[in-house]
């Protein structure tokens, strides 16, 4: 009797043996949407709205009116690219993971994000019996509200600014930092101890990476001489700061991206929600809308770090030939990617390396960059 | 903007800051009274920003909503096995004390509007910009001094907490260990 | 009518006593504490309010701000600083209870 | 080299710091000598290369050094320009006239005679290198006493020398004896310092400066009248009261009478001790700063009154008899050489109550002579107890006997300085005693020349004849002590088997024994002396054969008494034969020491109970009382203090609130500012 050959089962494409260069190419195509959106955005203000309704100019122009849109513009823009954002992180993770990520959904998964937040917002909303009502409310808010704030003197171009505050930096400094009375908030009202180490661990981390992160932004500022964004953009007109000043710039927008990693939360310093220690940190008793705040605030900070960043060392909106604001958005979305990379890339410390990392190196090392950068702008710009 | 428009941010404002203020005192949940404190602080700095002192409306947010309500909260959480709500928050003294703390702030105000100030406000403020280059140059200027005895101070009270907050290095035994506060509870 | 001086003023005292009655009523430990912050900011505003109406070339009022912010922030240092040994020592936040000052 | 004498009072002192230091860390103690003679040497020296010559007074000044400052002073602009400050002020300086040289001399080889000799005498005793830390700084007091300029820094080395003595004479504190005698020495000079400082004051006050020249120019400007004297005294009170006040410094340190007193006690410090101090220099400090101030008694009996010269001459005299008669019966060989040093000093004092250059020549001479005899004298003194020290009593004569053959150095040298002391004829105290009866004589009209008798020549009589009884008398008591000690057999144990001290004790005794004999023939010997210290201007010749015959019968009358007496060894002491009143009056001190004990002293204390009583029964009482209320009071307020850092805060702000609240209700009702707020507004303009 003859048993019939053992034969392999035929190959089949399965999520998991995906081709990489497939998914490199969806990648690629979620950002050339983006670059698109953002090319019509910027094709609008060319338009001629004047002729079209001279009303709006007369409400634009009402400052209390002109105000209140702003901040509606800028609430807009931030819940959608959002959306935008967290397509990509799952398609990066794919990629990362040599897997696909969502597909089913929109094209290639474009609109999986959109239905998770619908899914969201149908969610029961789960308040812990014994948790402190108020604060666990107010909690999501007071972490998204100080994101939102930020991107108000974000300059996209040149007149793409919300709030062209003279003081920009400074007020972002101030502003980030309430994201802490956040978590501490939402921490304390879950009434979960896990919660509640969370809070303190992001309160900790957020107030301890803050100081060599200003510091290194201060540096910027004894470069440029002026904490407004839109200056500081400006005055790179003639080359980046990360080129033109490359000795003191390179150590400065290292410390800022490691501070930046660290105020977000991200791994390797993700250790406030570290699902493997504290089965999400703060946000572990939030489900729903109120879960999906956090998830915004957090995804939003993302994206205005990034967008800082560029600001502060990649000439922001300036380029050649494409509009300012697409500039602004190619080299955001690149350093976003890198946030992505080492997300996915690096594992996380433990709490004390983490904290000494900070104190011990950063910001000593902040200071002396900072120091640097005194010598060099009286050296080089006398 | 009219003066109307700015009495009426100017009172909205005042409600802002006071309201909190009274819950900061009356709460009985301690941490809830710490959370009372952000508006508060928050509509300080909105008066900042009516006076035109616009480093100070971000110094504000940045020092006292960033650094010190943070390192409250801290503080209040580290310590939440003491923290009970039913217990009394104030001491005997709130009957004599609200006469007298609304006596002071009642003086001090009538005190204060009876006082001739010069009418009308100057015109401009400097800006934002050139508001704190010259706070950078009076701080590194005229007023050298004053500076770095903040900064002493501050070195001061960062080597006290430090050596304030260390625990002790070897506990002492028990028994022997003195109960500060005395045998008359 | 249009907002003067003296509304600033008498919105400081308001604060002022409310941060007052704060530090002397409240038992605990670090609600003194928020008063005497909610008296420093009441400082702090009469200062630039001064600052705005009478002397706005002068930076005299902004120096005594930025030294009352120092200020705060290292009794805000330190004051935590003695909760934490006061909860240590104590095992309470109760200021009643801390009295070895007595005489 | 003359500003390197700025240098003599502080080498000593330097010398004190490090022998100090030795004494502290007790270790190498035997090495503080080496300091002390070396700076005690070098001051010396440098006195002797800046020897004064003809109206050339070395002098440096330190402007710089101002012990007190005036406002002028302080507000002038520093500089170079500016010399000395005006107004009151003490401008530190040292000056080497020939008074001072002389001083400064005497001082240091003394005092280095005496560190070698101490070397020696106190090799076993504990406390090597604080005894000579003290003697260090006693010799620069004295440097500095001195070496003075101006009276301010007289009164700081007469005071400091004053507090040497006191440490050194309770050297030995653990004996009751020592401590009591250093507290009687020190409090018994007080009594004269008082006086001394308000003579000092009395003349700053009135010259409006320190310096001796200042001070004099204006003492001679109150006597023509161009000088006002403002306060309390007339100008004819001042011109009597200031030397006076200054003559009770004198007494006390000098050991005059009644202030004599404390010297005999200060025997109980170590020999060497008294030797230095209580012999040869600071006792002379009295003397000297008669010496130097001699002007303003001179001037004063150039006025016509005459009355402080006549004190100071009277109280010689009478100083010299009694302790003359005392030291006649004393058996303790030091005190017999207390009662003679206090009795040469009443010569001295004779001596400048002549007055003027010729007085102070003669006083001063005789100091220069007796620093060296009397320095002998009790260093031969010393030699003898050092050899005896097993005896009970090693000072007491009646046990002694026979030393001569066991001590020949000593005996010899200590008879050297006998006969010096008594005169004998070309010894040095022959000299310099004959200069001093020949100015008192020679006032008093006798041996005299044309001049003939000098104002109240009838004190200059009487003075005179008791300093002549004075010397017959000291010339028995010193063969008396010789006898008593060295002659004929011993008279007990430990007189038998003495043994001559080493080398380094007996070598200063030769030394000191030298110009003992040729001293005073030296310096008398064609005035060389007077012509010195009077600045090249030839004295008048005092020099008297007539009376050179007549004390020389006496010294040696005596001298033959005593030896008559003495020189079988009688079993009992001759002078307790003398008639039973006599010999209880001197072997009672003349009863002074029981005056003081008895008035003064029990007076004192009964004064002393009686405020001791109103003090505790009256002040401390009402005190008491108050301190009672107080406590009540605090007791009933500890109430309030609660502990509660709160309920303070409260009761702040509610006392913040009522004062300002009265303040402005006062102005309110009144119409303006009430005085609170005036205060406020003081405080707000300071």
């Amino acid at each position: 009797m003859s048993l019939p050959p053992l034969r392999r089962p035929a190959p089949t494409r399965t999520g998991f043996e995906c081709d990489r260069a497939f998914v490199a190419g969806q990648f690629a195509a979620g950002v050339a949407v983006l670059v698109a959106a953002i090319a019509v955005a910027s094709a609008l203000p060319r338009l001629p709205w004047r002729l079209v309704d001279p009303a709006l100019i007369l409400i634009g122009s009402h400052p209390v009116i002109n105000a209140l849109v702003k901040a509606l513009t800028v609430t807009v823009f931030v819940t959608i690219h959002v959306i935008f954002l967290i397509w990509l992180e799952r398609k990066f993770a794919g990629w990362m993971q040599a897997r696909l990520g969502p597909m089913h959904v929109g094209w290639k998964g474009a609109l999986q994000t959109i239905a998770d937040a619908v899914k969201l917002l149908m969610k029961e909303d789960i308040i812990p019996t014994r948790a402190d009502r108020v604060l666990f409310v107010v909690a999501p808010f007071l972490t998204f509200m100080p994101t939102l704030l930020t991107f108000m003197v974000l300059p996209f171009s040149e007149t793409w600014v919300a709030y062209d505050f003279p003081l920009g930096i400074l007020f972002v400094l101030a502003v980030t930092t309430n994201i802490s009375l956040g978590t501490l908030a939402a921490g304390w009202g879950a009434n979960n101890k896990y919660s509640l180490l969370g809070g303190a661990r992001a309160c900790a981390q957020v107030l301890s990476y803050e100081i060599p992160m200003a510091v290194a932004m201060l540096a910027v500022v004894t470069l440029e001489g002026t904490m407004s964004l839109t200056e500081i953009v400006k005055n790179q007109q003639h080359g980046w700061n990360i080129i033109a000043h490359a000795p003191v710039m390179i150590p400065a927008f290292l410390i800022f991206m490691v501070c930046g990693l660290a105020e977000l939360n991200r791994t390797p310093f993700d250790l406030p929600e570290a699902e493997s220690e504290l089965v999400s940190g703060f946000h572990t008793e939030y489900s729903g809308m109120r879960f999906a705040f956090f998830y915004l605030g957090e995804f939003a900070a993302n994206f205005f770090t990034a967008g800082l960043a560029v600001t502060l060392f990649f000439g922001g909106w300036m380029g050649p030939w494409l509009p300012a604001p697409i500039w602004f958005g190619i080299k955001t979305i690149a350093v976003v990617a890198l946030f992505m990379w080492i997300k996915w890339t690096v594992p996380r410390l433990r709490v004390d390396q983490m904290m000494g990392f900070c104190w011990k190196l950063l910001v000593p090392a902040s200071v002396v960059v900072f120091c640097a950068t005194a010598l060099w702008v009286m050296v080089a710009q006398p | 903007m009219s003066s109307l428009a700015i009495l009426g941010a100017f009172l909205s404002l005042a409600v802002l800051t006071l309201f909190p203020a009274v819950m900061v005192i009356s709460t009985r949940n301690i941490l809830h009274a710490g959370f009372w404190l952000l508006p508060t602080l928050i509509g300080v700095a909105g008066l900042y920003a009516m006076l035109d002192a616009h480093f100070f409306v971000v110094a504000q947010v940045l020092i006292y909503i960033g650094a010190i309500l943070v390192l409250i909260l801290f503080a209040l959480m580290l310590t939440r096995d003491v923290m009970n709500p039913r217990a009394p928050q104030h001491n005997g003294l709130l009957t004599a004390a609200v006469p007298i703390c609304a006596s002071l702030a009642a003086l001090s105000a009538v005190l204060l509007a009876r006082h001739p100030w010069p009418a009308g406000r100057p015109p401009e403020a400097a800006g934002a910009h050139d508001q704190t280059v010259a706070l950078g140059r009076a701080l590194i200027g005229t007023y050298a001094l004053p500076f770095e005895a903040a900064s002493v101070l501050l070195l001061a009270a960062l080597v006290g907490a430090i050596v304030l907050a260390k625990a002790p290095q070897t506990e002492p035994p028990s028994a022997e260990r003195t109960d500060c506060s005395g045998g008359e509870k | 009518m249009t907002v003067g001086l003296s509304h600033y003023l008498i919105l400081s005292a308001a604060l002022f006593g409310l941060g007052a009655l704060a530090a002397i009523t409240r038992r605990n430990a670090v609600a003194v504490l928020m008063g005497v912050e909610l008296m420093l900011n009441a400082a702090n505003l009469n200062f630039l309010a001064f600052w705005r109406y009478l002397t706005p070339q002068g930076m005299e009022a902004q120096v005594f701000v930025i030294i009352g912010f120092t200020v705060a922030a290292a009794e805000a240092a330190l004051g935590l600083a003695v909760v934490l040994s006061l909860y240590r020592d104590f095992g309470t936040l109760n200021v009643d209870e801390a009295s070895g000052l007595k005489g | 080299m003359t500003s390197a004498i700025g240098l003599i009072p502080i080498l000593p002192v330097a010398a004190a710091a490090v022998a100090g230091f030795l004494a502290i860390i007790r270790k190498a103690e035997k090495a503080a000598p080496l300091f002390t003679l070396a700076a005690t040497l070098a001051a010396g020296v440098l006195a002797l290369m800046n020897m004064p010559g003809a109206g050339i007074a070395p002098h440096v000044a330190a402007p710089w050094v101002n012990l007190i400052p005036t406002d002028a002073a302080l507000a002038a602009p520093p500089g170079p320009t500016h010399g000395m400050p005006p107004g009151l002020s003490v401008v530190v300086g040292v000056t080497l006239d020939p008074l001072s040289w002389i001083m400064v001399l005497v001082v240091c080889s003394v005092s280095a005679l005496v560190q070698i000799y101490s070397i020696g005498y106190m090799a076993a005793e504990k406390g090597y290198a604080r005894y000579y830390c003290y003697l260090a700084l006693f010799t620069a007091s004295m440097l500095g006493l001195v070496t003075a300029d101006n009276l301010f820094q007289l009164y700081v080395g007469w005071e400091l020398v004053g507090v040497c003595s006191y440490l050194l004479i309770g050297f030995w504190w653990f004996k009751p004896s020592a401590a009591n005698a250093a507290k009687k020495a020190f409090v018994v000079t007080r009594f004269g310092d008082v006086g001394f400082m308000l003579g000092v004051l009395l003349l700053v006050s009135v010259a409006q400066s320190f310096k001796f020249t200042d001070v004099f120019a204006a003492y001679q400007a109150v006597a023509d009248g161009s000088l006002a004297v403002h306060g309390l005294f007339s100008a004819q009170t001042f011109l009597w009261l200031a030397p006076l006040l200054l003559l009770c410094g004198a007494i006390g340190k000098s050991a005059q009478f009644p202030l004599h007193v404390w010297l005999p006690d200060a025997m109980e410090g170590p020999t060497p001790v008294s030797a230095l101090i209580h012999a040869a220099t600071m006792v002379a400090a009295g003397v000297y700063m008669v010496a130097r101030l001699i002007l303003l008694f001179t001037l004063q009996a150039g006025g016509g009154a005459g009355a402080a010269l006549d004190v100071v001459m009277i109280l010689g005299a009478v100083t010299a008899l009694i302790a003359a008669t005392i030291a006649l019966v004393q058996v303790d060989i030091k005190k017999v050489m207390a009662y003679s040093t206090i009795s040469q000093l009443g010569y001295m004092m004779v001596g400048l109550g002549v007055g003027g250059a010729t007085g102070q020549v003669a006083g001063m001479f005789h100091l220069v002579t007796h620093a060296c005899f009397k320095a002998l004298l009790f260093l031969t003194a010393g030699s003898v107890i050092h050899a005896l020290h097993h005896a009970k009593d090693p000072n007491d004569m009646r046990s002694m006997g026979g030393l001569m053959r066991r001590m020949p150095h000593t005996a010899i040298t200590c008879g050297i300085g006998v006969l010096a002391l008594a005169g004998f004829p070309l010894l040095s105290g022959f000299w310099s005693k004959d200069a001093i009866l020949a100015v008192a004589l020679q006032r008093a009209g006798l041996f005299g020349h044309a001049a003939g008798a000098g104002p109240h020549a009838h004190v200059a009589l009487a003075c005179g004849v008791a300093g002549l009884i004075a010397a017959f008398l000291t010339a028995v008591y010193s063969a008396r002590m010789w006898l008593m000690t060295f002659w004929g057999k011993p008279r007990s144990d430990e007189a038998a088997h003495a043994h001559e001290s080493p080398a380094v004790m007996t070598l200063p005794l030769w030394a000191l024994a030298i110009p003992s004999v040729a001293a005073g023939f030296l310096l008398a010997h064609g005035e060389r002396f007077a012509t010195f210290v009077l600045g090249g201007e030839p004295g008048p010749s005092h020099e008297n054969m007539a009376l050179s015959i007549v004390a020389s019968a006496i010294a040696l009358a005596g001298l033959g008494l005593g030896a008559l007496l003495y020189a079988r060894c009688p079993a009992v002491d001759p002078v307790t034969r003398l008639p039973r009143p006599v010999y209880a009056l001197f072997s009672n001190l003349w009863y002074v020491d029981a005056f003081w004990s008895a008035g003064v002293a029990r007076g004192s204390l009964a004064f002393g109970r009686a405020v001791a009583w109103f003090d505790r029964s009256v002040i401390d009482a009402s005190m008491h009382g108050i301190a009672w209320l107080v406590e009540q009071a605090a007791l009933g307020m500890r109430r309030s203090v609660s502990g509660q850092t709160q309920t303070y805060a409260a009761v702040l702000v509610a006392g913040t609130v009522a004062v300002v609240l009265l303040m402005t209700l006062y102005e309110q009702v009144v119409g303006s500012p009430g005085p609170a707020a005036a205060a406020a507004g003081w405080m707000v303009r300071r």
